[in-house]
């Protein structure tokens, strides 16, 4: 198996706990070691809820969140130090898409020119016309916005005009965070479809952020659940939704509203809030919201069950195979 | 999403205008403005007469004769004669010229320092932030008018000195304000996606801050032209700012100060033409604000 | 709350060593002989050696400044060259008249500037917003000692309604009131227009928050949500900058100190500028700094006890 | 049939003359019923909203043949009529709960100037009748909330202490806007619940803005899409998902991801941009796959579906 194209071991991530607070007030850890593996070609979709530390794990990997623990390997090969000229090679074949892509454009910059800043910092020659237009095309953004200003954009084209951003060196991996918070159900299909076509013509790799079960179920390949900054439960996408073993992946995957009324569900799946991190919850930090909490869950926490190949686990009771679920009675797309 | 419920969506923008017929649409937008026409049209006379000085002074303004003294407004002398019977007129035209060779100066120079420095505490790791707002903070403590005396007592008076002390009050606030939006630039995602591309610092800071920056500050600088040119006039008025012989509004007040009791008449005509600077350069400025940037308030003291 | 008032009076002291060293080394900066450049060329050489003695301008650079700032820790700002006098108590002395001028000025100009601001907010967008918003201005553009020139003239001169001169006797206080008038109005009057316009600009941003929306939603009567949660919100954003700028008020007495003739921090300075007496300049700058840096303190203080959220992270 | 608490007969809604947002619209919600409007960004739901508690700013012009809400005449209603009527006859719930709350105000505080109405009731008693509210919406430690500041709470809690406020009023109108969209998916499924069991033991109309399909159709009795200003399909919730009339309806229902089975390739997308309301004949023509010549210009009917009688659409074809 070639090393993975890019690797966190055991990552961590420190905030300090108040404005004020001194040294010896213990910080709050926003991922408290989280291990993945990212495969060329591979689309993995981290899952969680606010607060879960996704979006903190998408930039620990670019060095933009400084972390504090663990290991980042490239290539097999791990990284001397967390310091900003380690990361300097990473960041030569990645590229990040922002939540808001609006607030990462410079205001007083065209799109044409912002396409090719990657480009230009890389000092791969002069950007012509045509190679931009030809990222704008790649991204379904039409040629005619590439000398607008950034405010003249709607939501689905400012996300388009990132897309080709990322593409213009030709990254290994895109991080894609919530890539389509904010956007109509008429465009959402249209970035998401990007996904798997850059995928398969230049083997990148995709890292995509979100909360949208239906994001996950139509371009994941494999699929990581966080929970209060630790991986809870990770596999290959089409096991995991159709048989999740830890409670709250099942939580999380039934609490999304299914478009059909003949589908409703009579309660609510998880009840509570997310706990916040200055107060965790003891043994399996799960347990203060989990239907199948046991005793020993509040006490003891669960290890990491990767015995299955590919496929880990985090609960000291893993749900059952369940009977197989009555077909989804799906109209099917007559287009 | 939700429409946003007050903002009436804007009219789709074909290309982007350029730089100068942006400028004419904002200088039409400005004279609109009520504020923006008394201040244009003062803001024109004050220049006017300062580039004119040499042309349209009636007498030599340090011309002295005492036979003449405090004599009253006549048409020898439209604003009359000052102590030393010298052509208070004369005076004010050229206390307009010296004036604005101070205020515009000073205001370059301090830009000139202040963008850098701003630029670089906001953007620099934080103990260089913590140096530079330990500095500002140091100097912006320093109440102007001591700053004055103390470097004043140093160097003596004179046209460099006023400017110098300008500068050095203005600096602290005009880079504390390039700071804080370099900050708050700083935490935008564009910065960072910048950083995530591997960008260099230079590049970041003048490809991409400096451009954010530049705008609130000029409009800043504009409002603050009407501050300069009151600083100027309140060292000279203290015997302070330039030599007593070159003619400026402060050294006129000062002079018609200490015959106030004789006649009022310097006095009015030293106070008069600083008040219409003061207040057109200010108008002027706040409708420009408003024309460019409304959301921007200035930080300007009194 | 205890330690983030014991960082900020760290800073500050920080901030006031920075400030005598500036002045310290401005004085070494100069070529020839420093007390020739301090006491003026009409000193007398007995006193340039007292104050070459006082400053041990013989010793090494560091040497003079650790016992400049040995000596300021305890509170001597040096003599004053003509009456031996000790700069401290000097200052003492002047320091209540500037302070009474600088908190009328204040108290006045504040609350009309406040008053305004509202009036301003309710008149939205009808002329009363644009008459004060006018007068506001013109208020903060006019200089305040050409104000302080003008009202002398009007009111003391012409009218002889006012006393010119002076700040009253110390035991009468009618005197001493009526001596304030001018001076605070002088003083002031740029406050009323910076603080209504301040207040104005406060509250149009609070009542365009998504809470008031709310309130709106409940049926809750404008005025109630104008005057407590706008204006609160607007006062919260707006003392910390009032706060400092009653530091900077200081600036603004000299003036009408001056121009009224009362004693004062500002008088002092002035006076002690025209007759070379350096020691005192550096003793009122070091002064006034201080009060500048105080005002900073109770800026932050004040700020972190109205304001809930930052109260919450002390 | 009881009468609608909200009954709209052609209601429109213009800015500044210039810009027309709503038109046209008629819609009622009848107590105990819950209706959803589904609409994309631009489709004037959320201006549709605001104009049913008169939240819209000056500069809008709201004109229509009927508008009733809770027996008042809104169309005539002046400000002091409007202040009275918000809160008992209807009361709303914003997007964004973190920002609905005065952040320098605790909560306690705020809520009980929502009760200004009650004076003869005391401070104690409001502080009753607010702990209660806050319990029946299923706040942990509600008396604990009184003296917290929005800020110290999640927004998942903070739209619980929304629907509370409703709550204080016992409206007969909740109307929501875009209740859910800022919520995690786990956090919106306990809202979804909670308002369905406040229609359930409270009897409370409720109008839910949305452009998320899911959350309308786990929740709605019926539903009006809205496009471009108008309502262009109306009916029972089962008619409109299962057999929509509109082609706008079906191309929505199309590319919904949550509809469509994985591994299906390219998503379906709606090609084309959202026109400016008021345009002449079917605002979707330019991207409808049955676009006929008739659709351009013209009135275009408002149609009753062949089978059920309460599910309309604007749409030449639907009736044929």
């Amino acid at each position: 198996m070639s090393p993975a194209l890019i690797e966190a071991r055991a990552l961590w991530v420190d905030v300090p706990a108040g404005r004020f607070a001194f040294a010896r007030a213990r910080p709050l850890a926003i991922l408290a070691g989280v291990s993945l593996a990212i495969r060329p070609g591979e689309i993995v979709c981290m899952v969680g809820e606010s607060g879960s530390g996704k979006t903190t794990f998408g930039r620990a990997l670019l060095g933009l969140v400084k972390p504090s623990g663990g290991e980042i390997l490239l290539d097999g090969t791990p990284l001397p130090d967390f310091s900003q000229r380690s990361f300097r090679a990473i960041r030569s074949q990645t590229s990040l898409l922002f939540q808001d892509p609006l607030s990462s454009f410079n205001p007083r910059q065209r799109i044409g020119a912002m396409i090719a800043e990657p480009r230009r910092i890389a000092g791969m020659g002069s950007a012509r016309l045509e190679d931009i237009a030809g990222l704008a095309q790649q991204a379904g953004l039409s040629d005619r916005f590439l000398s607008r200003f950034p405010h003249a954009l709607s939501g689905g084209q400012a996300r388009r005009a990132a897309v080709a951003r990322a593409l213009s060196v030709v990254p290994r991996l895109i991080v894609a965070d919530e890539p389509t918070a904010g956007l109509d159900v008429s465009n959402q299909g249209g970035v998401l479809n990007l996904f798997p076509g850059i995928s398969k013509r230049h083997d990148t790799a995709f890292l995509v952020i979100t909360h949208n079960r239906s994001v996950v179920r139509h371009i994941a390949d494999h699929i990581v659940i966080l929970y209060l900054g630790r991986m809870v439960e990770s596999g290959p996408a089409a096991e995991i939704l159709s048989a999740p073993k830890h409670p709250y992946t099942k939580a999380l995957l039934e609490a999304e509203p299914i478009p059909d009324p003949t589908r409703r569900r009579t309660a609510p799946p998880v009840l509570g809030e997310v706990p916040s991190i200055a107060a965790r919850p003891s043994g399996c930090e799960f347990h203060t919201r989990c239907p199948f909490v046991q005793p020993r869950c509040r006490s003891e926490a669960p290890g990491l069950d990767d015995s299955a190949e590919g496929r880990r686990v985090a609960c000291h009771f893993p749900l059952p195979e369940p009977r197989p679920a009555a077909a989804h009675s799906l109209r099917t797309v007559s287009n | 999403m939700a429409t946003d419920v007050t903002s009436i969506p804007a009219p789709p923008i074909a290309g982007e205008p350029g730089i100068p017929r942006r400028m004419a649409l904002t200088f039409v937008e400005v004279v609109s403005h009520p504020l923006g026409a008394i201040g244009v049209l003062l803001v024109a006379l004050i220049v006017l007469t300062a580039l004119l000085a040499p042309v349209i002074v009636p007498y030599n303004p340090t011309a002295i004769s005492v036979k003449e003294r405090l004599a009253d407004p006549s048409l020898t002398h439209l604003l009359g004669t000052d102590q030393l019977g010298r052509d208070l007129l004369s005076r004010v035209i050229v206390g307009t010229r010296t004036a604005m060779t101070v205020a515009l100066t000073s205001l370059a120079v301090a830009l000139a320092i202040a963008l850098p420095l701003g630029m670089i505490a906001g953007y620099g790791p934080r103990w260089l932030d913590a140096l530079f707002i330990l500095l500002f903070d140091s100097i912006s403590s320093l109440p102007m008018i001591m700053l004055g005396l103390a470097v004043v007592v140093l160097l003596g008076p004179g046209v460099s000195t006023v400017i110098l002390v300008i500068v050095l009050y203005s600096v602290p606030s005009y880079a504390r304000l390039v700071r804080t939006q370099t900050l708050s630039l700083k935490t935008r995602d564009f910065i960072k996606a910048e950083q995530a591309m591997n960008a260099g610092t230079m590049r970041i800071l003048f490809r991409h801050v400096l451009p954010n920056v530049v705008g609130p500050l000029l409009i800043l600088a504009c409002l603050d032209i009407s501050t300069v040119i009151t600083l100027e006039a309140g060292l000279s008025f203290l015997g302070l700012g330039v030599k007593p012989q070159i003619p400026s509004w402060g050294n006129i007040l000062s002079d018609g100060f200490s015959v106030i009791r004789n006649s009022p008449v310097p006095v009015i005509a030293g106070g008069v033409p600083l008040i219409l600077a003061t207040i057109g350069f200010t108008f002027f400025g706040e409708a420009l604000r408003d024309a460019l940037d409304p959301k921007l308030n200035p930080e300007r003291k009194p | 709350m205890i330690t983030f008032l014991l960082r900020r009076t760290g800073l500050a002291v920080v901030i006031l060593v920075i400030v005598a060293i500036l002045l310290f080394l401005m004085m070494h900066m100069i070529p020839g002989d420093p007390t020739v450049v301090a006491l003026g060329p009409r000193s007398t050489p007995e006193m340039r050696e007292a104050f070459r003695q006082m400053m041990g301008l013989d010793r090494p650079f560091i040497e003079q400044l650790g016992l400049f700032l040995a000596r300021l820790a305890h509170g001597d700002l040096g003599q004053d060259v003509w009456s031996r006098r000790p700069v401290l108590t000097m200052i003492l002395e002047v320091l209540p008249y500037t302070a009474t001028l600088a908190l009328a000025s204040f108290l006045w100009a504040v609350t009309l500037g406040v008053l305004l601001g509202c009036i301003a907010v309710v008149h939205h967008g009808k002329w009363g917003d644009w008459l004060i918003g006018l007068v506001s201005i013109a208020f903060v553009a006019v200089p305040s000692f050409v104000v302080a020139l003008y009202s002398l003239l009007v009111f003391a001169v012409w009218l002889n309604w006012l006393p010119a001169i002076g700040a009253g006797e110390p035991g009468d206080l009618a005197a001493q009131l009526r001596s304030l008038i001018l001076p605070s109005f002088a003083v002031g009057l740029g406050w009323v227009g910076y603080v209504s316009r301040l207040i104005r600009a406060a509250m149009i941003e609070a009542m365009g928050e998504d809470y008031v929306r709310t309130l709106r939603a409940y049926g809750v009567a404008e005025r109630r949500i104008t005057y407590r949660y706008a204006l609160k919100q607007a006062l919260l954003a707006v003392l910390p900058v009032i706060a400092i700028g009653f530091g900077g008020l200081l600036t603004g007495s000299v003036f009408a100190e001056i121009v009224f003739t009362r004693p004062g921090l500002g008088k002092m300075t002035y006076d002690a500028v025209m007759s070379r007496n350096f020691p005192v300049v550096m003793g009122t700058v070091l002064v006034t700094s201080g009060l500048y840096v105080a005002c900073m303190i109770i800026a932050d203080a004040v700020t972190a006890l109205l304001d809930p959220r930052v109260r919450s992270t002390l | 049939m009881t009468a609608p608490v909200l009954d709209l007969h052609g209601l429109s809604v213009n800015y500044g003359g210039v810009f027309p947002a709503v038109i046209g619209v008629d819609l009622a919600v009848r107590p105990g019923e819950i209706v959803g409007i589904i609409g994309e960004s631009g489709s004037g739901k959320s201006t549709l909203a605001h104009a049913a508690l008169g939240l819209l700013p000056k500069v809008a012009r709201v004109s229509g043949d009927r508008f009733m809400l809770a027996g008042n005449d809104m169309l005539t209603a002046g400000r002091n009529t409007l202040a009275r009527l918000r809160g008992p006859a209807a009361a709303m719930i914003f997007q964004n709960p973190m920002t609905a709350f005065s952040p320098v105000h605790t909560l306690g505080r705020q809520l009980r100037d929502l009760l200004w109405r009650d004076r003869d009731q005391t401070k104690a008693q409001k502080r009753e009748r607010i702990v209660k509210a806050l319990r029946d919406v299923g706040t942990p430690d509600p008396a604990g909330k009184l003296d917290a500041y929005p800020f110290q709470l999640s927004g998942g809690m903070l739209q619980r202490v929304a629907i509370a406020a409703t709550l204080l009023m016992r409206p007969s109108l909740l109307i929501a806007d875009e209740p859910t969209t800022a919520l995690d998916v786990t956090m919106e499924a306990q809202i979804l619940h909670l308002m369905r069991t406040l229609r359930d033991e409270a009897g409370v109309a409720i109008l839910v803005i949305s452009h998320h399909l899911g959350m309308i159709a786990e929740i709605c009795d019926r539903v009006a899409v809205m496009y471009a200003g108008r309502i262009i399909e109306e009916g029972p919730v089962e008619a409109i998902f299962r057999s929509p009339g509109h082609p706008y309806t079906q191309a929505l229902l199309d590319c919904e991801p949550a509809l469509i089975l994985p591994g299906i390739g390219r998503l379906p997308v709606i090609a084309g941009e959202v026109p400016r309301p008021g345009g002449p004949g079917c605002d979707f023509v330019g991207r409808c796959r049955h676009a006929e010549e008739r659709c351009r210009s013209g009135a275009v009917p408002w149609q009753a579906l062949r089978a059920d009688p309460g599910h309309h659409a604007r749409c030449h074809r639907s009736a044929s």
